[in-house]
């Protein structure tokens, strides 16, 4: 069991098991019952932010004018985000294997 | 009914509230330098602060949350301070300037230096917010403030030529002293878009309890007021063309202003000036520090009500008591209040994204705005002229530093 | 963003060492004088206090000068330096004049004095325009 | 639910609805294959600074032994203890006990009490 704070993951680059860049941890999917708070998944990539920033209103429009590759948000579940270095998060499996949240 | 009562309040409010030191300094300036060609950039500013004030009322309305409450909840900690740092920064500077006012009308009233004024002055206006109520600020300030109005008289009492009035509305670039020009045009801009007017109203909404039933009282107030506070600035920039330009008079000095309406309005002109000045100044004087100590309790999650009493909201009152004491020391060493002010308004553009563009983001933000949202009208006049402003003020304000 | 907040404190250092060219010197020149004349004209029409019309009359007196001092120290071009000083001078002496004779509520004095004020301002005012020219 | 959006840096009210900070930082408890979750929300200085940078953290620290209320532990509050998480988060405590207030109520007593028409802050 180690003690991490959650607010200073936000931003930190994530790589994969071989190393590959993958992108900034934004967001965290979290379920509340019973008083207890468990963290689902976390949400790593730019479009991440966005959504966090809850901005597509905004971005959208602008986004699809400059067809730019702002569609890379990951979700990485739980089972395959390695904490055990909070400085340096890290993947359990190759980025390959991810699957795209939208 | 009482909507109705509250409605023409807000106008007459936001009419006496709008002009303050920066407004008058800047329009003042521009009519002495360069007669009417300017007026365009008091209207650009003012169209631009319509849109912002109805969006502060709404968000405030909508979401019952103010802009910074939203701004830190959206942007985060991090974020929110660089935003927090660069506006503090410059309203206290505003609010050296405006404190300067005060203590200038009542040199040239009294005939007693402003430094001697700085700490009286500052004790005065602390005391109003120590005892006063909000009601008592945002309405008694602005209600004295209505003198102002003198400004407009004076203007049409002077005769303009409004054929070419009309034509200041459009931008026009002078043969030469491009840069000097353009500062005058980013200092006018700062000082119509004042942020510090977002922070209040939205606050202001907050602590009147508004919902969503206020939007279109919103719309109403931040329409007519902020358009016939506009027409004040105007009629300043009028009565210095008409008055001073003419003569070759240029305001460096506070005391080259209160001539500005001795020729329209003879035996009252230099009283009216006067007390315009008096009044306006301490009225935003008021508004800013409010705004400040507003800025860091909704910011830090501090209680924080101008109606309570202070021991209730202790950080919030002990905060605007530290800004506006501070603000007296400057003075004390006789820095040029109008030296300030125009500076001040310069730095108020170039800092403008930092305030707008969050604001922005939270404006089109449906958990905050559900179907209030902005449309792409107000998104896009504003952003706009804030880019206008914000290029203006990176290119004039370093020129006219090194004197271009 | 962080540049912007950068700007702030340069700015406040910056904004009191802005050289002003000579022809901008010039204008200030005149625009003090003119500022005297308006402030006499309106004293005399009874529409502004005494306290205030000799406390800006010495300010104009004064940054007259400070200006006539920065003038001797950078001449501007195509302008007769000695000539220009002792206009100078002597419509600061005209304004004094003017303050002293404010206290001592003497309107006919006044109006002398401002008169050869006025007379003087129209030649400040053909200095600045020369200075203007040579820009 | 999502975490930075919903919770992190919103306000904390207590049982009274009185506002008491906000949430400056989320403690989490990650095992090697456990599930991971939020333990605990941090209220106050400390968490915040070490956002910005832990430099700022050091520097808010040293001026906070020099002047202020003396606490050497950060304020936490356990997760279990959060009611309902809207525009608010509301909190199932009494705020002056979380230690949330400290700096508050200090202001108030050694500063706004000691000032005319301050006002008593007890009367909460």
């Amino acid at each position: 069991m180690i003690e991490i704070n959650a607010e200073l993951l936000i931003g930190r680059k994530v790589c994969d098991t071989n190393g590959e860049k993958v992108g900034r941890i934004e967001e965290f999917r979290v379920t509340n019952k019973e008083k207890a708070c468990l963290v689902e998944g976390y949400l790593v990539g730019t479009s991440a932010l966005i959504d966090r920033l809850s901005a597509w209103t905004l971005i959208r429009p602008i986004g699809k004018a400059l067809r730019g590759r702002m569609y890379s948000v990951y979700e990485v579940p739980w089972e395959q985000m390695d904490l055990s270095d909070p400085e340096h998060p890290k993947l359990r499996i190759p980025k390959s294997e991810l699957r795209h949240s939208k | 009914m009482k909507k109705i009562l509250q409605l023409a309040l807000g106008i007459i409010t936001s009419v006496g509230g709008f002009l303050e030191i920066g407004s008058v300094v800047t329009a003042a300036q521009a009519g002495a330098n360069y007669g009417y060609k300017l007026l365009w950039a008091i209207l650009l500013g003012t169209i631009c602060l319509i849109f912002l004030v109805e969006m502060s009322g709404r968000l405030s309305a909508v979401s019952k949350h103010t802009i910074v409450d939203a701004t830190r909840e959206r942007f985060g900690f991090p974020f929110f301070s660089i935003v927090m740092l660069g506006i503090v920064a410059v309203a206290f500077l505003v609010l050296v300037a405006e404190l300067g006012g005060i203590g200038l009308s009542l040199q040239i009233l009294s005939g007693i230096g402003f430094r001697w004024w700085a700490i009286p002055v500052s004790i005065a206006v602390w005391l109003l917010m120590w005892k006063g109520t909000f009601g008592l600020i945002e309405n008694g300030a602005s209600l004295l403030g209505l003198v102002t109005i003198s400004f407009a008289v004076a203007a049409v009492k002077m005769h303009p030529d409004w054929g070419s009035a009309a034509h200041g509305l459009l931008p026009t670039m002078p043969g030469d002293g491009k840069a000097k020009y353009g500062f005058m045009a980013v200092s006018i801009l700062g000082a119509s878009i004042s942020p510090y007017l977002m922070y209040f109203y939205s606050s202001g909404a907050i602590e009147d309890k508004w919902d969503e039933s206020y939007i279109p009282m919103n719309r109403i107030i931040a329409g007519f007021g902020m358009t016939f506070g506009g027409f004040l600035s105007m009629a300043v920039l009028v009565a210095a063309a008409l008055a001073l330009q003419p003569r070759g008079i240029d305001v460096e000095k506070f005391e080259q202003a209160a001539l500005l309406m001795t020729p329209a309005l003879t035996h009252w002109g230099f009283y009216l000036f006067a007390f315009s000045m008096l009044f306006a100044c301490l009225g935003a004087a008021l508004e800013i520090s409010l705004a400040i100590a507003y800025f860091f309790a909704q910011g830090l999650g501090w209680s924080w009500s101008e109606d309570l009493d202070p021991s209730r909201d202790a950080r919030f009152a002990f905060a605007y008591t530290i800004i506006i004491l501070l603000g007296a020391i400057p003075l004390l060493f006789g820095i040029d209040p109008i030296k300030v002010t125009v500076m001040s308004m310069a730095l108020t553009s170039a800092t403008l994204p930092l305030a707008i563009v969050p604001f922005l983001f939270l404006m089109n933000d449906p958990i905050y705005l559900g179907k209030h949202r902005n449309g792409w009208l107000s998104n896009s006049v504003v952003a706009i002229v804030i880019l206008i402003s914000f290029v203006l003020a990176i290119i004039s304000i370093p020129l006219e530093i090194i004197g271009g | 963003m962080p540049p912007k907040r950068l700007l702030v404190a340069p700015l406040v250092i910056l904004f009191a060492c802005k050289p002003p060219t000579p022809a901008e010197q010039m204008d200030s020149a005149l625009s003090w004088v003119a500022t005297a004349r308006m402030a006499g004209d309106a004293w005399l029409r009874h529409t502004t206090p005494d306290k205030y019309t000799r406390e800006i009359l010495e300010l104009c007196q004064q940054t007259l000068l400070q200006l006539g001092t920065k003038l001797l120290k950078a001449p501007v071009p195509g302008v007769d330096t000695a000539s220009l000083d002792n206009l100078l001078t002597r419509s600061r002496g005209h304004i004094a004049q003017m303050a002293a004779l404010v206290t001592a509520k003497n309107s006919p004095g006044f109006r002398q004095q401002l008169d050869s004020l006025i007379s003087d301002e129209v030649l400040v005012k053909q200095f600045a325009d020369s200075a203007e020219s040579k820009q | 639910m999502k975490l930075v959006r919903d919770v992190l840096d919103k306000k904390l009210t207590d049982r009274e609805h009185c506002e008491m900070g906000r949430v400056s930082g989320l403690i989490m408890h990650a095992g090697e294959r456990s599930q991971p979750r939020i333990t605990h929300i941090l209220v106050g200085g400390d968490a915040l600074w070490m956002r910005i940078h832990p430099w700022v953290a050091a520097l808010a620290r040293r001026l906070a032994k020099m002047w202020g209320p003396k606490r050497d532990d950060p304020v936490r509050i356990p997760w279990s203890r959060v009611e309902t998480v809207g525009k608010d988060v509301r909190l199932d405590v009494k705020a002056r006990e979380t230690g949330a207030l400290d700096w508050e109520i200090w202001i108030a007593k050694h500063v706004i009490e000691r000032i005319p028409g301050g006002g008593k802050e007890e009367e909460e």
